[in-house]
């Protein structure tokens, strides 16, 4: 039992980190631009196949794949602000309703692109590590390791670069942060494309753990929901803190009950948090 | 109004004049998912009735009772969900007024159109795996691909004595297919003198299987069964089983999905997998058959798609039979008629009688394979009675 | 603005007839052309318009609900079971499908309504989920993930409604009726208060209007709609499943609503009209369809911020100004 | 003068933070009391409070010798207290009359049945409500624009049309949150004219919060200061102008700045 304990806790630890990547993009664009955007979870999916273009189609190394796709991912997140979300800036109901619409031709439009059918993803490592009993394989690994340094770097630009700070000015306060001369012009775009950035990101992460069709992005932006409720709208500590928290319930409920079980209880946790504190564990109360 | 009038005043004519060839256009609804999860199968489908209709259409059209028909395939998504699937079989029947219907992937969907199909006389060949599909109250509804209720017993009594198999993990997915199966698995693995120890339900969404696997594995499993699952599931619980080192037999008793298996998982992880194989590359047509997908569609067969290549095949035989397009009763009749079919498959029958109280359910020989460098290869030949 | 001419305008102005006859002009197509087919998505959009319907006098509270699918499934289930397990007739079911999801949505109301904007969304969107999941864990009264097939069809007082052409006039009296509410309550007292509640809910309550209650009243009028659409679904299609009471169908609805306009009294009528026979338009393009679907809905809320019903009065203004 | 509204012990914490503490003053019948007190000393919180929009930590609210703590703000309404607030102070898609409306239907009470089947008590309703619109419109000078959208209005109009919106529920004690802000200084003096004039008419008392001193000045009969979270001072305006405490609090409030 102990070992079937130590096992869960290290699944849900890899787990909410690999959430975390999700979460944190969505809980940004949200911070930022006050935007719910159902299609986070198409740009995990745009991600997963740049990954797949890079090194099946084009025969770049992973890392190459990977700067290539959050390069593509900004440039794709700025245009999208720009021709979808902008007209919908004060009014948060539109904005989210716009992204329900964007989520349907970016999953319909990978679908006329590249098929129903999963594309293969050649497997990037193999093999597990293992200390007695207790087993991490390799590409989870690899995964957690990748995501850990991008979520580090993310971090660093937040809190020690010009813009970083800027954009943690504008989830404080946008009316301030825009009288002491941040520009929300350079600042929206930049805010989701980052944003999305983190999610195709973490789309290529784990294109070669979970594969890839167009039709993948519905789970994790479910999962980022969860995450980012939990946390608080715009929160990103809180977010970290519900990732792991939501890593570690699914994997004990799941390993220790059953499946659907973690699924009840995470929506029901959502429900009661969103009641007693709609602001989330670690969010800003609304005014 | 007018096309219908045509026809039937082409039919009567045939028939006076005994074979004078006129010609005609004869539609097929192919009711599908094109969209969503379940579009391999759906596309497999409705791929196989357009080689089909191809076929005849080049031989200059289908000859029923003198008339040349040349065949149409109507294509409509049903999204693999009941409501659009009502729809679409409301468009077929009504609008486009077609009398057979490919399709569809799906259970729930096969059991939302029925109640239309059925009353309006439409002849349907359904891929969904329900046993409540066929009844004996449902006389237009075929199945032209076996299920795991056919398939899984040959095979597990194979598995169990070869391999030394007894105790066996599976997980499935919480819908109508994974719980249907995994009742007959468990049947299966108890009369063949294995159990199916350990056994988990999940959403279908779920990507991450590791804590299910995790209790699986702990349980100290011989065998992962992956039979009920979708192809890109079933990919990633391999992938995920051998990750967490799971070093046990993998197999999948039902459920032709071998390349998509491979697909996901890599052929490392699906090294010495055994799978169940309608297919057998050493039948010519079979690979024939096989080789005309992949050249006309760019894209890997589907492995129910030659099941329904048959099918409509089927259905084209029947209709000569019976001499008319028009009398979905008499082409039935016919359709039950046929037996020792020389499919591409191999020699087909229709059984099911007992099981599920109607003849509808196909009956064709199968395989089990082991993967070996991502292609199957075959180790054992079966038919209802029993692997060799 | 629509709201405001409740107070001074005449009850019938030259718009509204315009809008009326072109209604019941699209509600002979199906008698005109005689195609069952038609009938058959007549019927659809008689069905969708009417649960859009209940999500419009949601919205007219300034609220948007993504559990609009789960109370439809209430409803359905509540109808199926009673019909299939006691024996009610279907005519009763219809309506108890109604009261039970009013009913549900009256006691859950309360807490969610004081939630606003997104936050109402989310937790809308967690509540159709769990309703799904819960309706698949308790397979002994939804039929689980099989869902139940041969539900009986709709029959008044004796009479099966056993083809298209006969349940078609049900069907629009059934929308006539949820019409003539939505009118009642937008030209009544009860849609003043919707309106205010809407436009400025701190000022709405500090009026005297008891915002909790009135947004309470909207949810359960709009979510018994939603009961009594599921159930007439439920009756007509004849299968069901939670599956079919999923999150996409909520947000089909949203999205009829907000292309119909999310304020407008004809709004979800306009929404269901165009977005319902929608594909039927675009046959040849089945692959494209939801990718028109996303553009169409940005491009609504866009350029016509007031929906299609708000387009003639839009395009008027323009020519005015112009 | 009688106390219309006696307000004893007022105190709310957020959490560790005290925005009010034990504040108690009273509203005269008839009379326009001021309440003011520089950025932060807990001035609307005051209101919210009486208004019922937060809840008390302690202390009681008696309004007329009923207390009203703990209502809810539309049932404080129903009481014969209505407010105005600082910003979005009106229905914006509405008419300027409907908005009004609004606010007059609170004196004609409708079951469910007849606020959705309408009916003879529905359009009698109606008609009277109407009346108290157009005497409030006609008090507020806002006739000329009955038929504009309130979202079109120009600033001045829309605060006025908050003024008007209040007034309509016949209230006793009309609560001004900052009805000068942003206004010309016309526009303040014509305020205040017509402030003075609708007390009369409506035998109105007024409680206001503002920080045009000389407005506050001019129209007050009696001002309450108010400095984190505390009363200072209490008294006539001239008293209260020259009140030690008071220019203190102020300049205090001036340096930090």
């Amino acid at each position: 039992m102990s070992f079937l304990i130590a096992q869960s806790l290290i699944n849900g630890v890899i787990l909410g980190t690999l959430y975390l990547l999700m979460a944190i993009g969505f809980t940004l664009a949200f911070g930022v631009m006050r935007i719910v955007n159902f299609a986070h979870g198409e740009f995990y999916m745009v991600g997963a196949f740049c990954a797949l273009i890079g090194v099946t189609w084009l025969g770049l190394p992973f890392p190459v794949t990977l700067a290539l796709t959050i390069a593509v991912a900004i440039l794709l997140g700025a245009l999208v602000e720009r021709v979808v979300f902008r007209p919908f800036r004060n009014d948060e109901l539109s904005g989210m309703i716009a992204s329900l619409g964007l989520a349907m031709i970016l999953q319909h439009g990978a679908l006329i692109l590249f098929g129903p059918d999963p594309q293969a993803f050649p497997a990037l490592v193999s093999g597990v590590f293992k200390w007695g009993a207790l087993i991490v394989p390799k590409s989870r690994a690899l995964a957690l390791g990748v995501g850990i340094v991008i979520l580090l770097i993310f971090y660093i630009f937040l809190m020690h670069t010009r813009h970083g700070r800027a954009l943690r000015a504008i989830v404080q306060d946008q009316e301030v942060a825009a009288v002491f001369g941040v520009r929300l012009e350079i600042m929206y775009p930049l805010g989701l494309g980052l944003g999305v950035a983190l999610a195709a990101v973490a789309g290529g992460l784990m294109a070669p753990l979970f594969g890839v069709s167009p039709f993948i992005g519905a789970t994790p932006l479910l999962k980022a929901f969860i995450v980012v409720i939990l946390g608080g709208l715009g929160s990103i500590p809180g977010a970290a803190l519900a990732a792991i928290l939501l890593g570690l319930i699914e994997s004990f409920t799941s390993s220790f009950v059953s499946a659907s079980a973690a699924d009840i209880v995470t929506f029901a946790l959502v429900i009661v948090v969103l009641l007693v504190r709609p602001a989330g564990l670690l969010g800003r109360a609304e005014a | 109004m007018k096309r219908n009038s045509i026809l039937a005043a082409a039919s009567v004519f045939a028939l006076i004049s005994g074979g004078a060839m006129a010609q005609e256009t004869l539609k097929i609804g192919a009711l599908v998912t094109m969209s969503g999860a379940g579009a391999s199968w759906g596309n497999g489908m409705k791929r196989a009735a357009e080689m089909a209709a191809e076929d005849v259409n080049e031989t200059g059209g289908l000859d029923v009772g003198g008339t040349k028909y040349m065949v149409e395939v109507i294509a409509y998504d049903d999204s693999y969900k009941a409501n659009e699937a009502v729809t679409a079989a409301n468009r077929l029947v009504f609008e486009d007024k077609v009398k057979y219907i490919i399709g569809t992937v799906g259970s729930a969907p096969i059991l939302a159109i029925q109640p239309i199909t059925e009353e309006n006389g439409v002849i349907t060949m359904t891929l969904g795996f329900t046993a409540q599909a066929l009844t004996a109250d449902k006389p237009y509804t075929f199945r032209p691909n076996p299920t795991t209720a056919e398939v899984a017993q040959p095979q597990i009594d194979w598995i169990v004595k070869t391999q030394g198999v007894k105790t066996v993990g599976a997980l499935f997915p919480k819908d109508e297919t994974g719980e249907a199966i995994a009742k007959d698995l468990a049947g299966a693995y108890e009369k063949a003198g294995a159990t199916l120890a350990a056994t988990e339900f999940f959403e279908r969404d779920r990507v991450d299987f590791i804590p299910l696997l995790t209790r699986i594995i702990a349980q100290g499993v011989d065998a992962i069964e992956l039979d009920g699952n979708s192809p890109v599931t079933a990919g990633q619980i391999v992938q995920q089983a051998r990750d967490l080192g799971f070093e046990g037999v993998i197999l999948r008793t039902g459920g032709p999905a071998t390349q998509e298996i491979v697909n996901v998982a890599g052929e490392a992880a699906t090294e010495g997998m055994f799978v169940h194989s309608a297919f057998d590359p050493g039948v010519e047509s079979a690979k024939a058959y096989e080789d005309r997908y992949v050249a006309t569609y760019n894209e890997p067969m589907n492995g129910f798609s030659p099941f329904f290549y048959d099918g409509t095949k089927m259905l084209f035989q029947a209709m000569q039979d019976a001499g008319t397009v028009e009398d979905t009763e008499a082409v039935k009749a016919a359709l039950e008629g046929i037996s020792d079919y020389g499919g591409i498959l191999g020699t087909m029958n229709w059984t099911g009688e007992d099981r599920y109280g109607i003849a509808h359910q196909l009956d064709s020989p199968f395989y089990i394979a082991r993967v070996t460098g991502g292609q199957e290869e075959i180790v054992a030949r079966c038919t209802s009675a029993g692997c060799e | 603005m629509s709201m405001s001419a409740t107070s001074s305008a005449p009850a019938f102005q030259p718009m509204t007839v315009v809008w009326i006859a072109g209604i019941v002009l699209a509600a002979l197509i199906p008698w005109f052309t005689g195609s069952v087919f038609h009938f058959h998505i007549a019927i659809m959009v008689c069905i969708s318009a009417m649960a859009t319907g209940g999500l419009a006098v949601i919205a007219w509270v300034g609220q948007l609900s993504l559990a609009h699918a789960a109370f439809a499934g209430i409803g359905a289930y509540t109808s199926v079971l009673l019909v299939t397990r006691l024996d009610v007739p279907v005519l009763l079911g219809l309506p108890a499908g109604a009261l039970v999801a009013g009913a549900v949505a009256f006691i859950i109301g309360a807490p969610l309504l004081r939630l606003r904007g997104v936050y109402f969304v989310l937790i809308t969107f967690a509540l159709n989920e769990l309703f799904r999941l819960i309706m698949l864990d308790i397979p002994e009264f939804s039929g689980g993930s099989s869902g139940i097939a041969g539900i009986p069809k709709i029959s008044l007082f004796g009479v099966t409604l056993s083809n298209y052409q006969s349940v078609y006039p049900f069907a629009l009296f059934c929308l006539a009726l949820v019409m003539g509410l939505l009118v009642l309550i937008r030209r009544g007292q009860l849609g003043r208060r919707f309106a205010a509640v809407e436009e400025n809910l701190a000022l709405a309550e500090s009026s005297g209007i008891p915002t909790a209650k009135t947004q309470t009243i909207a949810f359960t009028i709009g979510s018994a709609i939603a009961g009594f659409s599921g159930a007439f679904l439920a009756h007509y299609v004849g299968f069901i499943s939670p599956e079919t009471f999923g999150f996409q169908l909520s947000v089909s609805y949203v999205i009829m609503l907000v292309t119909g306009g999310r304020l407008a009294l004809w709004g979800p009528l306009v929404g269901a009209l165009f977005l319902t026979p929608l594909p039927e338009f675009l046959r040849g393009a089945v692959e494209y369809q939801h990718v028109i679907y996303g553009v169409v809905l940005i491009a609504v809320l866009r350029f016509l911020p007031r929906g299609l019903a708000g387009l003639p009065r839009q395009l008027s203004r323009k020519g005015g100004r112009g | 003068m009688n106390a219309l509204l006696e307000i004893s012990g007022l105190t709310k914490r957020f959490g560790g933070l005290t925005a009010l503490s034990d504040v108690s003053f009273g509203a005269s019948e008839g009379a326009i009391t001021g309440l003011i007190g520089p950025n932060g000393a807990g001035k609307t919180t005051c209101f919210n409070l009486i208004t019922g929009t937060l809840p008390a930590t302690s202390g009681t609210i008696r309004f007329r010798g009923q207390d009203i703590g703990g209502l809810s703000p539309h049932k404080v309404v129903e009481h014969g207290l209505a407010r105005t607030f600082q910003a979005a102070t009106t229905f914006p898609a509405a008419t300027v009359r409907e908005n009004i409306l609004r606010g007059a239907l609170l004196r004609h009470p409708l079951g469910l049945g007849a606020m959705v089947f309408g009916g003879a008590a529905a359009r009698d309703a109606e008609r009277k409500a109407r009346q108290t619109v157009d005497e409030v419109m006609e008090a507020l000078d806002l006739t000329e624009h009955a038929h504009r959208e309130a979202g079109t209005l120009a600033y001045g109009h829309q605060k006025r049309l908050g003024v008007a919106i209040g007034l309509a529920t016949r209230p006793g004690l009309l609560l001004l949150d900052e009805p000068a802000a942003g206004l010309n200084p016309d526009e303040v003096d014509r305020f205040a004219t017509m402030l003075k004039e609708i007390r009369t008419r409506f035998g109105l008392s007024v409680l206001i919060v503002e920080h045009h001193m000389r407005l506050i000045m001019r129209i007050c009969d009696h001002i309450v200061v108010l400095d984190h979270g505390e009363k200072i001072a209490e008294g006539a305006p001239e008293a209260v102008r020259d009140d030690p405490k008071v220019i203190e609090a102020y300049l205090g409030a001036d340096h930090a700045k």
